[in-house]
């Protein structure tokens, strides 16, 4: 027994060892999880789609708490992974840290901001998506009143609100919009049993499409949607698939692009450190349309998406950006 | 207004469940003299138990069962440790807290592969609401219309056995030999024993009955209120049981109204988060939502009441020694 | 005839202690008889026994000549044995009737239960005049009563066979008297009473035989109108018994400490101590009869400064002490006031501290056992040496946890720890209580030594022999207040006895 | 009775011992449940919290924040109180350290911020454990609650305080700004490789020394000092106390605020040491954790260490294990951590009273 014991000691020793010459990506994903039906697992489908299409195997990584991000960020590194894939404006400082002492590996950050030689941050134009998925909102209420269920109550959640406001009302301007938002801490990303209370009472109070912008939350707002025949709009990930027939449609924020594209161009030699935004025109936020869905979207609807699609990207209908000055103001 | 009213009240009765079941599991394990802070501990095993259980077997019933069942044995270690082995209540329950919450993400990754989280429950696997006849017909007549077809309506089964259980308990409580029996072993097990009555075996009877009503708040949070189990769901929801237990004075109605009360909170806690209110902005939340807590630090300083609890509570029962 | 109950060869162990040895014991049916011993000869032992609380390592029981297995307390109710506790067994906040029905409540639910109850308890109550009012809370109940509840608990159960462990520890005799007289009534109506007791005056008063334990083993057997109160004094001890303690005539001189109109509530605003006032001079020893229970453990803590007293005030060492400026026992101390408390477990001693750390409890914050910032380890254990030495504490090893002295042993170390200190008043309670008879000797000599060096002593023991012997001033306390005092030359036990039950001149006015 | 009999070592090492293994024995075998090899997994884990010199820092800053919980629980248990509250006292503590190095730090060097940050910790945790140290000894109410309530009541506090006033405008995450580096606590491998000794980069810091430090303090101040003479009483043997003359609510309050003052110092090395900015929940459950350390480690400083660090270690070596082992998450860790709570807590007795009764009889025999 004490000589298997020593054995797997000594072979963890050299496979440690050995792990140092590979240069292989890999992914940190934030402490909801790679299956958070949203954020998280859109990366972790980007992940997935690499892997099958190239056959290369990607690291992953789920802190549980704080001080797990840095130390399993700083060990990645020193194995030399690259690019490491990070998920999530939280880990903004730990990225900040260790791609400091690392200056050889590069770094993604996904909604976050560094400003490094060896870090790529991407972040999304999530106001022209909500905006999009606001104006369906609005096609589809039947009641003219829609609602959104925001998560953490941060400026980047109140982003989508905005921009979801401001799309049903481009639509329907004289609708009412409720909002709510679940919490002030990161809990508040992955507490379904809030996001149900709290599409409930917008339900009760005439909603009957709601806008989950709430990470795991939104698992509470769409059951509580499909409990009580409402509408509910997915978010991140395409989440069509979460209640088919509930779900109007997702504002899908295409990170598994930006995970996939960071590995593929890497890969390739192409990848660069900077900031990179996605909009509507690069194809980085979009609404989804599949078989899940396809019932409830009429041509009509489809149509009127198309045109305002366009106008958006064309700058015809400007979108306000929540965060370039902290107020709704449109 | 009224409508407002309705909905909040609405809200208290799906929230207050899980804290009736929890406090009166509380109530049968404190007045048999056994401190219970592991009432956390055994909602979330319970929640996790169910929602797994649910998810293989597509049955709520048959999660529900698996709920009680892991909750029960989680109390039958507690008593295991505290009864037969005369061991400290409170770290007994601090342990089953810490265990719980380990093994439940440990063994749902394992099963499941989902981050700690069990698959959504859909259909059979969770309990739907029940309307009751009419509930639709007569929403529109005023007052009693929403009373009935909005707070009284709608709320799926496990709700109602949460408000049933109330009168239950009292009446095991105070009606029956078995409540007397078990508040005398919470007041003074010596005179149990002289009466010729095994103190452990009541002791543990509670502690199973305590299991059932913890696996009932455990498999509604994971099966009823929500599609699944989602790790370290039971978010407090046992220690604020507990408050709510000392705040109704341990006793059963008095427990319900503590437990009303707190779960009216958090449904306006909940609904406050980032609201304007005209004229005073906003009213921050955790100010709220930390009112229970308050509220039961002052009755136990004897600020706003005072709480005495069972005399033998906490304290092991030894034979003593001639 | 076969004996209501009969116990053959009982043996029972606690890991080294023989607390029971090949026990013999028969019973006939419908008289009254007595067990006596001492504390720790095992008689509280043999009744848990007999009442199912402990198993028997060998032996067996027979009830009615028919041989019993008794596991646990619900074998002895159905074999129609019944106990009334020392320590009552009764749940304080609920009612008389809840508490006689418990365990015997005659159904799953309540109801039909306690009406049932209601009317056997008026049978029991009119056919042994055991009037209660069975709607009272227990807690609120006096003593006497309560006991009752205790005799009413067992009969409701059917029981013939009733045992009484050390009832009257907490009655007066008045009380006592009455409670005789129920078993009187009792034993007339066929029940057969075991009485434990050690108390040799209510052997003689009202047993019909009498069988005396030392040291875990049944010594004698007796009728009681074929023995005396020294036969049996001298069987349960082993040895002639010296009651007295020889002392010179008391040189009573200034007074050193006054009590004036001392009162004091417990925490349910309950009168404990009511206006007590007394007087104690260097050179004397002042004692304080009284049931257990009467005030004087609140006395001696109002005294020690260990809880303030809400009336009144004390003068001590020039010092006026009262409810506004109240002093705690440390300050107490430091005016030169010792205290030997009543339970040197509960208080005397921390038992899981070495000897030497026990030894300066109280009079920690002494120069002498303290440095700048660290205790003196040093300091503590030569003296304590010293002490051990001095007064003969075995074993001699200070680093020895208390717990593991023996009981004469540990009052030896918590006495010369207060009288080592050289107090000006020495308060002292129950000296000898679980010591034994050596050491009890040993300590009253030194009582009377202290006592001749000028100090002044006021001495608080439940054993009214304890306090004749050794007192030279008495003072009788009753329900919280002094109901007497006097010359302890003029002191018999019958006007003592009287004293202490209130009822000094109407007889048995006030007996329950 | 007898415990003359038993060795001393019984209690102090085979006792703890015996509890440690059971509850890896157990955790192996949820470990085969999970059909991973529990060998394996310790050979992760072994190798994970010593096996290199980053492994051992992560391991010792693990045991630090372990330390001063362990010793909080324990000084607080020494007086007969269950403090169950480290976590809130943590919490605050931090707070303290926070606002101490949020308003210095542009203005004064690491030697002045640093005593006062001790100070600040020392002095918030304190005053978190007051209350319902008050509570308890004037208002008779149970500190084992009050201190449940007030772990939630700081944690609200802290949200509202740090979303509300110290969070900048415009950040997404929940902290303060992070302090400027001369209101870092230098790390040890820092400290060491000017000496040209070459520790693994890690977040040991600075606290570590001052938690040995605390260590050296509470033996003198509870084994050694008049105050902790008062305090064993009172733990032992409350009337005792009050016949000694012992002011025993005084005690009771400078016992909770002692206790709490050490918790709070894991705010010094989780914020000032690590994060360097103040942020939601870094307390991360050590608060708890520390009943465990205190239980394993028998309430005695040296026990305490070597608790703490075992703890330290499992902390560490179990995030190597998930690192290694993906389906195993590091809860295990928490489920062992329990388990030692179970067995060498609650289930005290069933070990002790059998073993004792062992070397007893063999005493007598």
């Amino acid at each position: 027994m004490k000589a298997v014991f020593l054995a797997s000691v000594t072979a963890l020793a050299i496979s440690s060892s050995l792990a140092q010459a590979a240069s292989e990506p890999a992914v940190v994903y934030d402490q909801a999880g790679k299956f958070d039906k949203s954020f998280n697992e859109g990366v972790y489908n980007g992940v997935k789609k690499y892997t099958a299409e190239t056959g290369i195997q990607v690291r992953e990584f789920e802190p549980k708490n704080e001080a797990q991000v840095e130390q399993g960020l700083r060990r990645l590194a020193k194995r030399g992974y690259s690019p490491i894939v990070t998920v999530g404006f939280n880990m903004t400082s730990a990225v900040e840290k260790v791609a400091k002492d690392f200056p050889e590996i590069n770094f993604t950050i996904i909604d976050g901001v560094i400003d490094l030689p060896n870090v790529q941050s991407v972040v999304f134009k999530e106001h022209e998506g909500s905006f999009l998925v606001g104006a369906l909102a609005a096609m589809a209420s039947k009641t003219n009143t829609v609602s959104f269920v925001g998560g953490m109550d941060i400026p980047l959640i109140r982003k989508f609100a905005c921009g979801y406001e401001q799309g049903v009302k481009y639509q329907s301007p004289n609708a009412t919009v409720y909002q709510n938002m679940t919490g002030s801490t990161g809990a508040a990303f992955n507490d379904p049993t809030k996001g149900s209370e709290l599409a409930k009472s917008q339900f009760s109070k005439g909603s009957d499409v709601v806008f989950a912008a709430a990470g795991g939350t939104g698992i509470g707002v769409y059951q509580a949607a499909k409990d009580e025949g409402k509408l509910a709009i997915g978010v991140d990930s395409n989440q069509n698939h979460v209640q088919p027939g509930t779900m109007l449609t997702s504002m899908v924020k295409r990170v598994d692009e930006a995970a996939f594209k960071t590995y593929a161009d890497s890969a390739a030699g192409t990848w660069k450190p900077g900031l990179v935004v996605l909009g509507l025109a690069e194809d980085g936020v979009d609404w989804a349309l599949d078989d899940n869905n396809a019932n409830l979207i009429t041509a009509d609807m489809k149509a009127k998406m198309e045109d305002i699609r366009a106008k958006i990207i064309s700058g015809d209908i400007k979108v306000h950006d929540y965060m370039s000055d902290n107020t709704c103001n449109y | 207004m009224f409508e407002t009213l309705i909905l909040m009240l609405d809200a208290t009765m799906r929230v207050s469940t899980p804290l009736i079941f929890a406090a009166l599991a509380g109530l049968f394990s404190e007045r048999a003299g056994i401190v219970d802070i592991g009432l956390e501990g055994k909602i979330l095993g319970s929640a996790f138990a169910a929602a797994a259980a649910a998810s293989v077997f597509g049955s709520a019933w048959i999660g529900l069962c698996f709920g009680i069942v892991a909750s029960i044995c989680l109390a039958m270690i507690h008593g295991f440790a505290c009864i037969t082995h005369r061991g400290d209540h409170i770290v007994s329950g601090v342990a089953i807290n810490t265990i719980v919450a380990g093994l439940t993400v440990t063994l749902s990754m394992y099963w499941f592969g989902m981050g700690g989280q069990t698959p959504a429950l859909v259909g059979d696997a969770r309990f739907l609401d029940i309307t009751f006849p009419f509930a639709d017909a007569i929403a529109s007549v005023p007052v009693i219309g929403p009373i009935y077809s909005n707070l009284l309506s709608g709320h799926n089964i496990l709700v109602y056995l949460a408000f049933a259980m109330v009168p239950v308990t009292y009446w095991v409580i105070y009606k029956t030999r078995f409540g007397l029996r078990l508040r005398a072993v919470g007041e003074n097990p010596h005179a149990v024993d002289t009466a010729g009555i095994s103190v452990a075996f009541i002791r543990y009877r509670a502690l199973i009955i305590c299991g059932i009503l913890c696996g009932l708040a455990g498999a509604y949070l994971s099966t009823a209120h929500n599609a699944g189990f989602l790790k370290d769901m039971s978010a407090g929801k046992g220690y604020m049981a507990l408050a709510a237990l000392i705040f109704g004075k341990w006793r059963p109605v008095p427990v319900l109204l503590a437990c009303l009360l707190f779960g009216f909170l958090d449904a306006v806690a909940v609904r406050m988060q980032g609201v304007e209110i005209p004229g005073i902005g906003q009213v921050p939340v955790q100010a709220i939502e930390v009112l229970p807590y308050v509220l039961t630090v002052l009755l136990l300083a004897g600020f706003i009441g005072k709480a005495i609890g069972p005399k033998a509570i906490g304290r092991p029962y030894v034979k003593e020694r001639a | 005839m076969p004996y209501a109950i009969e116990l053959r060869d009982i043996s029972k162990r606690f890991g080294a202690v023989q607390a029971n040895k090949d026990i013999c014991l028969q019973v006939p049916a419908g008289t009254i008889h007595g067990i006596i011993g001492e504390n720790g000869a095992g008689k509280s032992t043999l009744m848990s026994i007999i009442y199912g609380f402990y198993e028997a390592d060998t032996g067996h029981i027979e009830v009615d000549g028919k041989r019993v297995d008794i596991r646990s307390s619900q074998d002895a109710i159905n074999a129609g044995i019944g106990m009334v506790h020392q320590h009552f067994m009764l749940v304080e906040n609920f009612s008389v009737l809840e508490n006689v029905i418990l365990g015997a409540e005659g159904g799953a639910v309540l109801k039909n239960g306690i009406g049932a109850a209601r009317l056997e308890l008026q049978r029991l109550a009119h056919e042994y005049s055991l009037d209660i009012d069975v709607d009272a809370i227990v807690e609120e109940l006096p003593v006497g009563l309560q006991q009752r509840v205790e005799i009413l608990k067992a009969l409701y159960r059917g029981a013939r066979i009733l045992i009484l462990d050390e009832p009257t520890g907490v009655l007066t005799p008045q009380e006592a008297d009455h409670l005789f007289r129920i078993l009187k009534a009792l034993k007339e109506q066929g029940v057969t009473v075991l009485l434990i007791t050690h108390k040799l005056r209510e052997i003689m008063a009202s047993t019909d035989n009498v069988s005396v334990m030392r040291q875990g083993e049944m010594v004698a057997h007796r009728e009681t109108v074929n023995t005396s109160t020294e036969d049996l004094a001298e069987l349960m001890v082993g040895k002639k018994v010296r009651l007295t303690v020889h002392k010179d005539d008391a040189q009573p001189s200034d007074v050193l400490l006054s009590a004036k109109n001392l009162s004091q509530f417990d925490s349910q605003g309950v009168k404990r101590l009511k206006n007590v006032s007394l007087e104690l001079r260097a050179g004397e020893i002042l004692g304080i009869a009284g049931v257990s229970g009467n005030g004087q453990s609140e006395l001696l803590n109002v005294l020690s400064g260990i809880t303030p007293m809400d009336e009144g005030e004390i003068h001590f060492a020039g010092q006026v002490i009262n409810a506004k400026a109240p002093k705690n026992a440390a300050q107490m101390r430091d005016l030169k006031m010792a205290h030997v408390p009543e339970d040197r477990h509960k208080m005397g001693l921390v038992t899981g501290f070495e000897a030497y750390e026990a030894a300066v409890l109280g009079y920690h914050n002494s120069p002498v056992y303290n440095g700048k910032i660290l205790m003196n380890r040093k300091a503590m254990l030569d003296e304590c040496n010293e002490r051990m030495a001095a007064w003969d504490v075995r074993p001699p090893n200070p680093h020895l946890k208390t717990a593991n002295f023996s009981g004469g042993n540990q009052q030896k170390i918590v006495i010369a720890r207060e009288v080592e200190q050289n107090p000006e008043v020495l308060l002292i309670g129950q000296p000898t209580r679980g010591v034994d008879i050596g050491a009890i000797e040993n300590i009253h000599e030194q009582i009377v030594k202290l006592r001749d060096s000028g100090k002044a002593i006021l001495l608080v023991s439940v054993e009214l022999d304890e306090i004749m012997a050794l007192s030279d001033r008495i003072i009788v306390m009753f329900d919280g207040a002094v109901v007497g005092e006097l010359d302890a030359k003029d002191a018999d036990e019958r006007t003592l006895g009287l004293m202490m039950a209130n009822a000094f001149n109407e007889e048995e006015g006030v007996s329950a | 009775m007898s415990q003359a009999k038993v060795p001393a070592w019984v209690n102090v090492a085979l006792i703890p011992l015996l509890n440690i293994l059971l509850a890896f024995l157990v955790s192996g075998l949820v470990i085969l449940a999970i059909g991973e090899n529990p060998i394996e997994a310790a050979g992760y884990l072994i190798y994970g919290a010593f096996g290199y010199d980053e492994g051992i820092g992560y391991t010792l800053y693990y045991a630090t924040n372990l330390i001063f919980t362990g010793l909080a629980v324990s000084v607080a248990f020494k007086g007969g109180l269950f403090n169950i509250g480290g976590e809130g006292q943590a919490y605050i503590g931090g707070l303290g350290v926070g606002l101490i190095c949020l308003s210095l730090d542009h203005t004064m060097p690491l030697y002045v911020i640093a005593p006062l940050a001790v100070i600040g910790a020392a002095v918030f945790g304190a005053a978190w454990g007051y209350i319902p140290a008050y509570l308890q000894a004037r208002r008779g109410s149970h500190i084992v609650i009050t201190t449940i309530m007030f772990n939630f009541i700081a944690s609200s506090l802290m949200v509202y305080l740090i979303v509300n006033w110290l969070k900048e405008d415009g950040r997404m995450a929940p902290n303060s700004r992070t302090f400027e580096e001369n209101a870092w606590l230098p790390y040890l491998h820092e400290l060491f490789s000017p000496l040209g000794i070459n520790i693994g980069d890690s977040p040991l810091n600075l606290s570590f020394i001052w938690a040995l430090l605390c260590c050296v303090f509470v033996w003198g101040l509870v084994w050694h000092t008049r105050w902790g003479y008062q305090l064993r009483t009172l733990g032992t043997n409350p009337t005792a106390a009050r016949y000694a003359g012992i002011d025993t609510a005084k005690v009771t309050i400078w016992a909770m605020l002692i206790s709490g003052g050490l918790a709070g110092f894991v705010g010094l090395n989780e914020i000032m040491g690590v994060n360097h900015n103040l942020l939601l929940n870094f307390t991360a459950g050590y608060g708890f954790a520390g009943i465990a350390v205190a239980l394993m480690g028998r309430n005695n400083p040296i026990g305490i260490i070597l608790a703490a660090i075992l703890f330290g270690a499992l902390y560490q070596g179990g995030a190597e294990l998930a690192f290694e082992l993906p389906t195993i998450t590091p809860e295990i860790v928490v489920v062992i951590q329990g388990l030692v709570i179970l067995f060498s807590g609650a289930l005290e007795h069933m070990f002790k009273d059998r073993i004792e009764g062992f070397f007893i009889r063999r005493a007598v025999a």
